[in-house]
């Protein structure tokens, strides 16, 4: 299947517009449905879809295996992270209104904050799953 | 109103009842079955049913989805919404950890049945527990 | 705001930040540094909120600012507070140990992740013990179970992997339990808080969906607690999982599902309730009682140790279910007082026993035949713990049995104390068949020469020795925590 | 829904894992469909993505680690039918005492969620509610549902890391 030149010219052409795909639902997720973790979903997807097509050793050279595991550690830092700030800022946990002069503005900053880092996590931990098993099952699928 | 919406709201507690149905399947699937993969699918299946319950009484028929637009006044409640959507991500996790044990133990067993495990062990008794 | 004011989050928060720290630093040394660091700082951070609850009654704590029961509230009272005290001061003894324990016991790559489930374990008991919000139960119940399959995973026997797996499945159909309870009494109130579903359940009393809910709630706790019937994943489980592990989920892990139990039982249910509508009362005495016998019955005949002090945590839990099946003020004292008593005994028996594994190679009874002479000390604390599980004078055992009696001399029933005072004899017949075997038996040639476990396991494990000691005879920490709480749940107040 | 009644009748009747697994991921998405009607976009989206997506491929990932088949049952499954029916039972037995779907008197809609659709625009302004009420509102049950991930995907590193000593059989 890797030697298939129509579904890897499909793939470098998808590729793009999947990760456009999933930046898209993280940042549009205040108007409309998607949010993190969906976005961070859509993004494993994509370097799913990579591995698949060019096998995983060559996906894994792309995306290295210690900085998946070090998004999904980073992830929960930047959430529990931000509700520090909100500590050291004068407010109670999580609180969003003191991250910024006017609350709401607060608010959005700490609900963007918080779906990075959802995100990050997700994404991490959807992809070294899949390594996990992929390596498993030993050399390529 | 699509149909569905009549349907729903014609049969009162009718969705309630597709939930149940579906609860007890999943729950009989994971009870019953001796296969590890099978079990799981089936839990899959119980936790996704509780998700209807959740989310049915949420709706209101003739309101929209709970995002805010000066179109509409009438919004379904988003509270359910967001409970399930952590429920579902739970449901994942565990899937995946579920999955990660049943591959370690098809490797230490050759097996993914139940039954079959059970027999090895005790077939294996006492001498395996000490190193 | 000073920083006192915000310690009800710090303490779920530190050991929450502690754990993905560990996966970026990846060396086991760093990991259990911050780790230990972590469960040290929480102790600390429970003793202090367990003062300030003494003093000015239940904190409330309104995460993101949003107050209840729009926002996430933490809600610590006198019952959590005395649980928060119970779990983080394992951690903090049960964390030191686990170093050389986990060290013969756990592949070395593994180590880090090892410290990494501890802190999320640790995360989510805490995280449920002072949450009051019911949905959040849910949320940091699974990420405690999650970190305790893994856990439990980690053991050497590849048998561990079948429990594990066996407890993933109980534990989900628990949690699925518990989140449909969840969910009737929200369709119900129309509220995730506890305190105002307690307060709002008032109008809808005794309809169905409350009494379903509770049903519900009742069996998806149960089978996080091991209550009798439901407690088939507890001996596996126990039997295969490193040592460090069983010690901290013994003594911690269904003594938090108890404490949702009460929470939910009298904080949201209101308690007389929950025994009036329901034939609960005699439901939660039969299983109980059928816990204590049967449990302890298998106890006596199983062949490895370990297996058979789970066996006996089972019949414990038949103690501490018992207590609260009286709905009565001393009853629920004895319920409160033998969680901490139990937690404390046989956290120190597991923990004795992985000393023994490490040293003797295992824990069957023909393993540590002689073990008297081998390893005098960690025989020794094994029969102090003994003594208190059968509950002799002068140990915590003694304590909570003589309020569980106290309650059924309130309630005049004589039977019961009988039947208390039988069961009791039943320990001593397994808690014997150790002695028979420490002392009374020739060490085998095969462990010649084998001595007491190193320090770093000895002496925590020797806290808590001392700890089953100490609250035997000094009750004013314990006992008075315990009717505190006890006092505040029968006041309906959450 | 008659379909999703349908499939899971099959997935319990099939002993072919590969074509449980199929079927699991198309009840995901009918599931998904259903709660599209609904209203619930977001976790319609959600479950799509994660029941027919995510889910799926590790599914498939591990059948490709084990045998496709199922084994024949030994014993009759009429215990696990009665439990099941019995909580199944139990679960009528509350519904029945249920608001009335799409009764806009439930406490559900009174209570707490008035405040989430009305005064959220001056205090979070954010047009998606659920986004709101996850990441702010609720945003502490966000962050356990994110530790919760963190933590299946450490403890899946635990369990499948290959070992320099391999366990013993």
């Amino acid at each position: 299947m890797r030697n298939d030149l129509v579904l890897r010219v499909i793939a470098k052409l998808l590729i793009p517009f999947i990760l456009l795909f999933a930046l898209y639902v993280q940042f549009h997720g205040d108007f409309g449905p998607g949010g993190g973790f969906q976005a961070g979903v859509i993004l494993a997807v994509a370097v799913i879809f990579y591995a698949l097509i060019y096998g995983h050793v060559d996906a894994r050279k792309v995306v290295p295996e210690p900085l998946v595991e070090s998004m999904m550690a980073l992830g929960v830092l930047i959430y529990a992270g931000v509700g520090v700030a909100g500590l050291l800022l004068g407010g109670n946990y999580l609180d969003y209104f003191v991250l910024d002069p006017n609350p709401v503005q607060g608010q959005h900053r700490g609900i963007f904050w918080v779906e990075v880092g959802v995100a990050t996590t997700v994404s991490g931990v959807m992809l070294k799953v899949f390594y996990m098993f992929a390596r498993r099952g030993g050399g390529d699928e | 109103m699509t149909g569905l919406e009549k349907a729903m709201a014609l049969g009162g507690h009718f969705t309630y009842f597709i939930t149940i149905f579906l609860m007890i399947a999943g729950l009989f699937i994971v009870i019953a079955r001796g296969n590890l993969i099978k079990k799981l699918v089936g839990l899959g299946i119980f936790q996704t049913s509780v998700y209807l319950l959740y989310i049915a009484p949420a709706k209101l028929v003739g309101g929209t989805a709970p995002i805010l637009s000066d179109a509409f006044t009438v919004y379904s409640n988003p509270l359910p919404h967001v409970l399930i959507l952590t429920a579902i991500v739970v449901g994942v996790a565990t899937l995946a950890l579920g999955l990660a044990l049943v591959v370690r133990i098809r490797e230490a067993y050759d097996s993914i049945e139940e039954d079959e495990i059970l027999d090895l062990d005790a077939a294996a008794q006492p001498g395996v527990q000490e190193p | 705001m000073s920083l006192a004011s915000h310690l009800p989050a710090l303490q779920v928060v530190i050991p929450l930040i502690a754990a993905p720290l560990t996966v970026l630093l990846r060396r086991r040394n760093l990991a259990f540094a911050v780790v230990l660091a972590a469960s040290w700082v929480a102790l600390a951070i429970a003793v202090l909120l367990w003062l300030q609850v003494a003093e000015g009654g239940t904190i409330s704590y309104a995460i993101g600012s949003w107050p209840p029961p729009w926002g996430i509230e933490y809600r610590v009272d006198r019952l959590s507070a005395f649980v928060l005290v119970l779990v983080s001061g394992i951690a903090a003894i049960v964390l030191p140990y686990s170093r050389a324990s986990i060290e013969a016991e756990v592949p070395p790559q593994q180590h880090y992740l090892f410290y990494t489930m501890f802190a999320l374990c640790l995360t989510g008991l805490l995280g449920i013990t002072i949450t009051g919000d019911a949905f959040n139960i849910f949320v940091f119940l699974e990420v405690s179970s999650l970190s305790t399959y893994v856990l439990i995973a980690l053991g050497r026997d590849r048998r561990a992997l079948l429990a594990s797996y066996q407890y993933l499945i109980m534990g989900t159909i628990g949690a699925t339990f518990i989140v449909i309870g969840i969910g009737l009494l929200y369709l119900m109130t129309g509220t995730l808080n506890l305190a105002d579903m307690g307060r709002r359940i008032a109008m809808v009393q005794g309809t169905r969906p409350v009494l379903a809910a509770l049903a519900f709630l009742t069996v998806g706790i149960s089978l996080k607690l091991a209550l009798f019937p439901l407690h088939q994943w507890l001996p596996n489980a126990y039997t295969y999982a490193p040592s460090a592990v069983t010690a901290f989920l013994a003594a911690t892990a269904t003594k938090v599902a108890v404490y949702v139990l009460l929470r939910f039982y009298y904080s949201v249910f209101g308690g007389s309730q929950v025994f009036e509508q329901l034939p609960m009362q005699e439901m939660l005495l039969l299983l109980a009682l059928a816990g204590m016998f049967a449990a302890s019955t298998v106890a006596i005949f199983q062949t490895d140790l370990k297996r058979l002090f789970a066996y006996s945590s089972v019949a414990q839990i038949g103690y501490i279910m018992l207590g609260l099946s009286f709905d009565s003020q001393s009853g629920l004292t004895a319920t409160i007082v033998h969680l901490f008593n139990h937690g404390v005994t046989k956290g120190a028996i597991f923990m004795l026993l992985g000393g023994v594994a490490l040293k003797m190679g295992g824990t069957s009874l023909a393993r540590v035949q002689g073990l008297g002479q081998r390893m005098p000390w960690t025989s020794l604390g094994i029969v102090v713990c003994g003594l208190s599980l059968i509950g002799v004078p002068g140990t915590v055992g003694f304590v909570s049995k003589w309020y569980l009696l106290l309650a059924a001399f309130e309630k005049g029933q004589w039977w019961l104390v009988f039947l208390i005072v039988a069961s009791s004899l039943l320990a001593v017949a397994y808690v014997w068949r150790f002695v028979e075997a420490a002392y009374l038996r020739e060490p085998r040639a095969d462990t010649a020469g084998v001595g007491e476990a190193p320090w770093s396991m000895r002496l925590p494990t020797a806290v808590l020795v001392v700890a089953t000691l100490y609250f035997g005879l000094n009750t004013a920490f314990t006992v008075g925590s315990a009717s505190n709480a006890a006092a505040l749940l029968m006041g309906g107040l959450g | 829904m008659v379909l999703m009644v349908v499939t899971v009748w099959v997935i319990a009747r099939s002993r072919n894992l590969f074509g449980v697994v199929i079927l699991s991921g198309i009840y995901s998405f009918l599931m998904a469909t259903v709660l599209v009607a609904m209203d619930a976009v977001d976790v319609a989206m959600t479950e799509a993505s994660v029941g027919a997506g995510i889910s799926t491929v590790l599914f498939l990932g591990a059948l490709y680690l084990c045998k496709g088949e199922e084994a024949r049952p030994m014993h009759k499954p009429w215990l696990p039918l009665g439990v099941s029916i019995a909580v199944g039972g139990l679960l009528v037995y509350g519904t029945l005492g249920l608001p009335e779907f799409s009764d806009p008197n439930a406490p559900i809609h009174q209570h707490v969620v008035p405040r989430y659709l009305n005064e959220m625009k001056k205090e979070v302004d954010v047009p998606n509610v659920v986004t709101a009420v996850l990441a702010s509102y609720r945003g502490y049950d966000t962050l356990g549902e994110t530790t919760v991930v963190f933590t299946a995907g450490a403890g899946v590193i635990a369990l499948l890391r290959r070992r320099r000593k391999n366990r013993k059989p």
